[in-house]
């Protein structure tokens, strides 16, 4: 479905991603954890043709994209849902307006029609009823369901997420981490996460990659994953598997 | 460097600028070996602090202070009321002798006055610095000015009252000069100022050429010229009506302007 | 509005209140005069260069328009620079550089919550952030407003020179008929007013500061168009007030 | 130095990228309306202010350098043509600069940090379509507005000073307006009106546009736009001046 052939990305002298290959099946919820600055946000915004590699191949169902213009890569877009760290709502459209940006313009709906989209892609995300308020008035863990109820407004058949639960409290994140698991399994949609949460990679990832300094350390289903030798991957795990323990 | 040490420089670099400023705008002479004379007047007739002086028309120099003394008396017992103190530069100091006369004259369209001094004769002696002097009161200047505008303001009198008619403003602008003229002459004679002689000479070359003037009326130029003649009563219009007829008023001359 | 201006006369009677009290932090305020005179230097003579040109022309244009001819342009366009231009232009791009520059640190500065940690150690934010910004926009002002009047008379005599073929000489005569001392020390009186408006100015929005990225823009925004104003309306006050000497 | 002619050139690839969108894609008549209404109305108070007080200020000057000639007369003529050939342009593009500049780069660069340009772009459409178009047109032509309104308080304060300060009625302030502002002047003023605009629109939503680092970027936006813009409008001031009297020059045959 997705594949990542010897990608690399610069930012002045600094390798972010270091010949990075990896191939993405469809229909699995693949969780990419690392520290902080490893290039996993940029490996998004890659696939996205938000950013330009430097040198490697995107493909993304049998097309090369890597290469492809602005124009060219609307169609992808439609494909590629991109669900953003900060919740990103258009500060002066209402939510309803703000739902329904992506689908005017991919679609020739009618009113009608795009206001029954944006109804069930709120109910998909548990809201309802605050189509007419402004992202200002809603509290933060709304925001960002609100974030991803315009991404699957457009029933993209990929879903990215950009680190969807950092700086949120741990009842929100598990709500959230259920939601992805949800929309995954429901829409059939195919998921790459990024995160630092290891927890609920384990809990809903079908497989995880770990990176370190822009290059795939460690790959695997939780289960293989558990029983990793590689010391940052046994770190990352020490820390949940203490937690259970105690629990 | 440090930061304070280039902050330092920079003020010191401004304190520059403002010496250089003050020395460009002639407030501070530090490298001058000006020497400076006291002349007496009873009337100053607009020299202001800061007027240049003038030798033979080269400026060397400028009134530094003007003050009043109302008790002053000269050696031969005359009251001159006004010390005027200016400074000289060394290279002019030679070409002023004890006969020197000291005028104020007035320069330039604006009016701006200065002090003129008349080169002395070799045989006479030098000043030294300090030394007092009489200068020459100068004419009022602004009584004959005066008279001049009133003569403007009957021109443009006339026009107004005779658009149309050519000849007749021509006839007319002749009789005045004529009278202008005949004006002048006496003058001439009742004024025993040879400065004020000057000036009458200067007045009567005018005179000459407004004749001049009204002769290439009577050509075909004539309608040009005459045109020319309202553009320049137009422009005059804005010029502070009002402020002339009260500055008239005060003098005592009565001329009549019809802005 | 109203609210504004209660809490900008608050942050300012603090402020000079604050001036008689130690600690004086006098490094911090030449690292500050540092950064308003000298690093603002370049980009204002740059500036006043063009704007002594634009003078020029301008003059000469309206003189020959006028009086049919521009033989006084020098003493005007020297009496202009120095009564309004040097000053005012300096300011303005004060303004926009130091200004907007304190605003954005001083508003960051709130909404990272490091204010309230000044506070905490229990350090007066108005003393330790104002005066020293106070000072140096004071004496940089009008530390600048000198150069800015001087280099921009001495373009205006290039410019005059290549332009209209009036040599230095005759600049300098035309000069001293019109612009008199004073109206230099007038002009750094100016510099230093405006010096007093943009930190004051500029640190009243900083400290009110909303979090967030648009809080911080915002603020700098709003410390920019209040300075600029409230220097043109000083402008105004002030020229009318010298006109009585 | 580099830093500048680098700046320089992309602010200008970025002009000519807004050019481009601008003849290939249609733009929302209703967005761009709503720009020019809010920023018209935004900078309204800000630039009728300034006129006013540039206008007295102007009168006092004037008034300084002609009572010696008692050319009094000629005052509300002066003033007014200064203001439409020079000052008013010059003001305008300073008071935008401040106003609608910092804004909307603050605006804009926080669209980006907050990842909302991203989110427009993923979402299928373009922002320079969407956002930076509108207010580029929306800028340019409100400025022409202001423009009128700084001019007309700008008279408004000549007059007023007039009266209180220099004595000249304002019968006699505007009965010499005409005589003095010609065509070329009011040609000139608004050439150099609407290049002051257009450079101000560029490098403000290009600072934004182009913003990266959070609030602290925001904030390092809205300053550079504030300097860039005020030093090119500058420059612009004088090469307009300058290519003016040329083209007069020429045209005129003087």
């Amino acid at each position: 479905m997705i594949q990542f052939k010897g990608l690399v990305k610069k930012f002045g002298d600094r390798i972010v991603l270091k010949g990075l290959n990896l191939s993405v099946q469809k229909g699995e919820i693949l969780f990419i954890l690392g520290t902080s600055g490893t290039g996993k946000s940029v490996l998004l915004k890659n696939l996205m043709g938000l950013m330009k590699p430097d040198a490697g191949q995107i493909w993304i169902e049998g097309e090369e994209v890597s290469s492809f213009s602005e124009e060219q890569y609307l169609p992808i877009r439609r494909k590629c849902g991109l669900v953003f760290q900060q919740p990103a709502l258009f500060d002066s459209l209402t939510v309803f307006e703000n739902i329904a940006f992506g689908i005017r313009r991919h679609t020739k709906d009618s009113e009608q029609e795009i206001q029954k989209k944006v109804t069930k892609a709120l109910g998909l995300v548990h809201l309802k009823n605050i189509e007419n308020k402004f992202p200002s008035q809603l509290s933060y863990g709304m925001q960002k369901r609100v974030s991803l109820a315009r991404t699957i407004a457009l029933e993209p058949k990929v879903l990215l997420f950009d680190e969807p639960t950092t700086g949120l409290d741990p009842v929100t994140t598990s709500a959230i981490n259920q939601l992805i698991l949800e929309l995954s399994r429901n829409l059939k949609t195919t998921s790459i996460v990024v995160s630092h949460d290891m927890r609920c990679a384990l809990d809903i990832a079908d497989r995880i990659i770990v990176m370190d300094q822009g290059s795939i350390i460690e790959i695997g289903t939780p289960e293989e994953l558990k029983k990793s030798q590689v010391s940052l991957v046994k770190d990352f795990l020490s820390e949940v598997l203490e937690k259970e323990a105690r629990q | 460097m440090k930061a304070e040490a280039k902050v330092g420089l920079l003020f010191l670099g401004s304190l520059i600028l403002v010496v250089g400023f003050a020395y460009v705008m002639g407030i501070i002479t530090p490298f001058s070996n000006n020497k400076s004379l006291n002349v007496r007047y009873n009337y100053a007739g607009g020299l202001e602090e800061g007027s240049p002086v003038r030798v033979m028309g080269i400026k060397v120099g400028k009134v530094r202070r003007i003050e009043f003394e109302p008790g002053f008396k000269t050696k031969n017992d005359e009251e001159v009321k006004l010390r005027v103190e200016i400074d000289v530069e060394k290279k002019a100091w030679a070409s002023i002798r004890k006969d020197s006369k000291f005028f104020i004259n007035l320069a330039g369209v604006i009016g701006e006055k200065f002090l003129e001094i008349s080169p002395g004769s070799t045989n006479a002696e030098e000043f030294s610095s300090g030394d007092s002097v009489r200068g020459e009161d100068p004419p009022r200047i602004d009584q004959l000015i005066s008279q001049s505008y009133g003569l403007a303001g009957k021109i443009i009198e006339l026009v107004n009252k005779n658009e149309g008619s050519i000849s007749n403003v021509i006839a007319q602008l002749d009789k005045l000069t004529t009278n202008f003229n005949k004006t002048l002459i006496l003058l001439d004679k009742t004024s025993k100022n040879k400065d004020m002689a000057r000036l009458l000479d200067n007045a009567i070359k005018i005179s000459d050429d407004v004749a001049y003037l009204t002769g290439n009326l009577r050509s075909k130029k004539a309608e040009d010229t005459y045109a020319l003649v309202q553009k320049l009563l137009f422009r005059l219009e804005p010029l502070d009506g009002p402020a002339i007829k009260k500055f008239f008023q005060e003098e005592g001359v009565k001329a009549k302007i019809s802005f | 509005m109203f609210e504004h201006f209660v809490s900008f006369t608050e942050m300012t009677t603090h402020a000079i209140f604050s001036a008689f009290r130690p600690p004086v932090r006098i490094k911090e305020s030449f690292q500050q005069l540092y950064f308003v005179a000298n690093q603002s230097l370049i980009i204002i003579v740059f500036c006043v260069c063009f704007a002594a040109m634009v003078t020029i022309l301008e003059s000469s244009f309206h003189m020959r328009l006028v009086v049919q001819n521009d033989s006084m342009v020098p003493g005007f366009a020297a009496m202009l620079i120095l009564r309004e231009l040097g000053a005012v232009v300096t300011a303005l791009l004060l303004t926009s550089r130091v200004g907007a520059g304190i605003a954005a640190e001083v508003g960051l500065m709130q909404t990272t919550e490091q204010i309230d940690a000044l506070k905490m150690l229990g350090i007066d934010p108005v003393q330790y952030l104002v005066l020293p910004r106070l000072f140096a926009c004071i004496f940089g002002g009008m530390i600048l407003t000198i150069v800015a009047d001087l280099v921009c008379i001495y373009s205006a005599m290039l410019v005059s020179d290549m332009y209209l073929g009036f040599s230095p000489a005759m600049f300098i005569s035309g000069m001293r008929r019109f612009v008199h001392f004073k109206d230099l020390i007038f002009s750094v009186i100016k510099g230093a007013s405006f010096g007093v408006v943009i930190p004051l100015v500029s640190c009243h929005f900083g400290f009110r500061c909303k979090s967030g990225a648009e809080g911080v823009g915002l603020a700098t925004t709003n410390s920019v168009v209040t300075s600029s104003i409230v220097i043109i309306i000083i402008d105004f006050v002030l020229s009318y007030l010298f006109t009585h000497f | 130095m580099m830093g500048v002619i680098s700046d320089a050139g992309k602010v200008v690839i970025f002009f000519f990228r807004i050019l481009g969108v601008w003849k290939r894609k249609s733009i929302s008549s209703q967005l761009m309306f709503e720009q020019i209404w809010k920023v018209t109305m935004q900078s309204a108070l800000t630039t009728g202010m300034a006129g006013f007080f540039v206008g007295a200020i102007m009168t006092i000057q004037f008034t300084m350098q002609m009572k010696d000639f008692g050319a009094l007369g000629y005052l509300g003529g002066l003033a007014t043509s200064t203001t439409i050939r020079e000052v008013g342009p010059l003001l305008i593009a300073f008071m935008l600069a401040g106003k609608v500049g910092a804004f909307t780069s603050a605006e804009l660069g926080t669209m980006r940090v907050t990842e909302q340009i991203d989110a427009i772009r993923c979402l299928g459409a373009d922002p320079i379509q969407e956002l930076v178009l509108p207010r580029f047109i929306a800028i340019v032509i409100s400025s022409f507005f202001l423009l009128g309104l700084g001019l007309l308080l700008s008279i408004f304060g000549g007059i007023l000073l007039g009266e209180v300060f220099s004595g000249v009625s304002f019968e006699e302030y505007l009965r010499h307006i005409p005589t003095i502002v010609s065509l070329p002047s009011i040609l000139t003023g608004l050439f150099k009106c609407f290049i002051f605009a257009v450079v101000l629109a560029v490098i403000c939503t290009y600072r934004g546009y182009t913003t990266t680092g959070g609030a602290k970027g925001v904030g390092l936006a809205v300053v550079k736009t504030a300097v860039g813009t005020m030093v090119t409008i500058v420059i612009a001031d004088w090469v307009t001046s300058l290519l003016a009297d040329i083209t007069l020059r020429a045209v005129l045959g003087t």
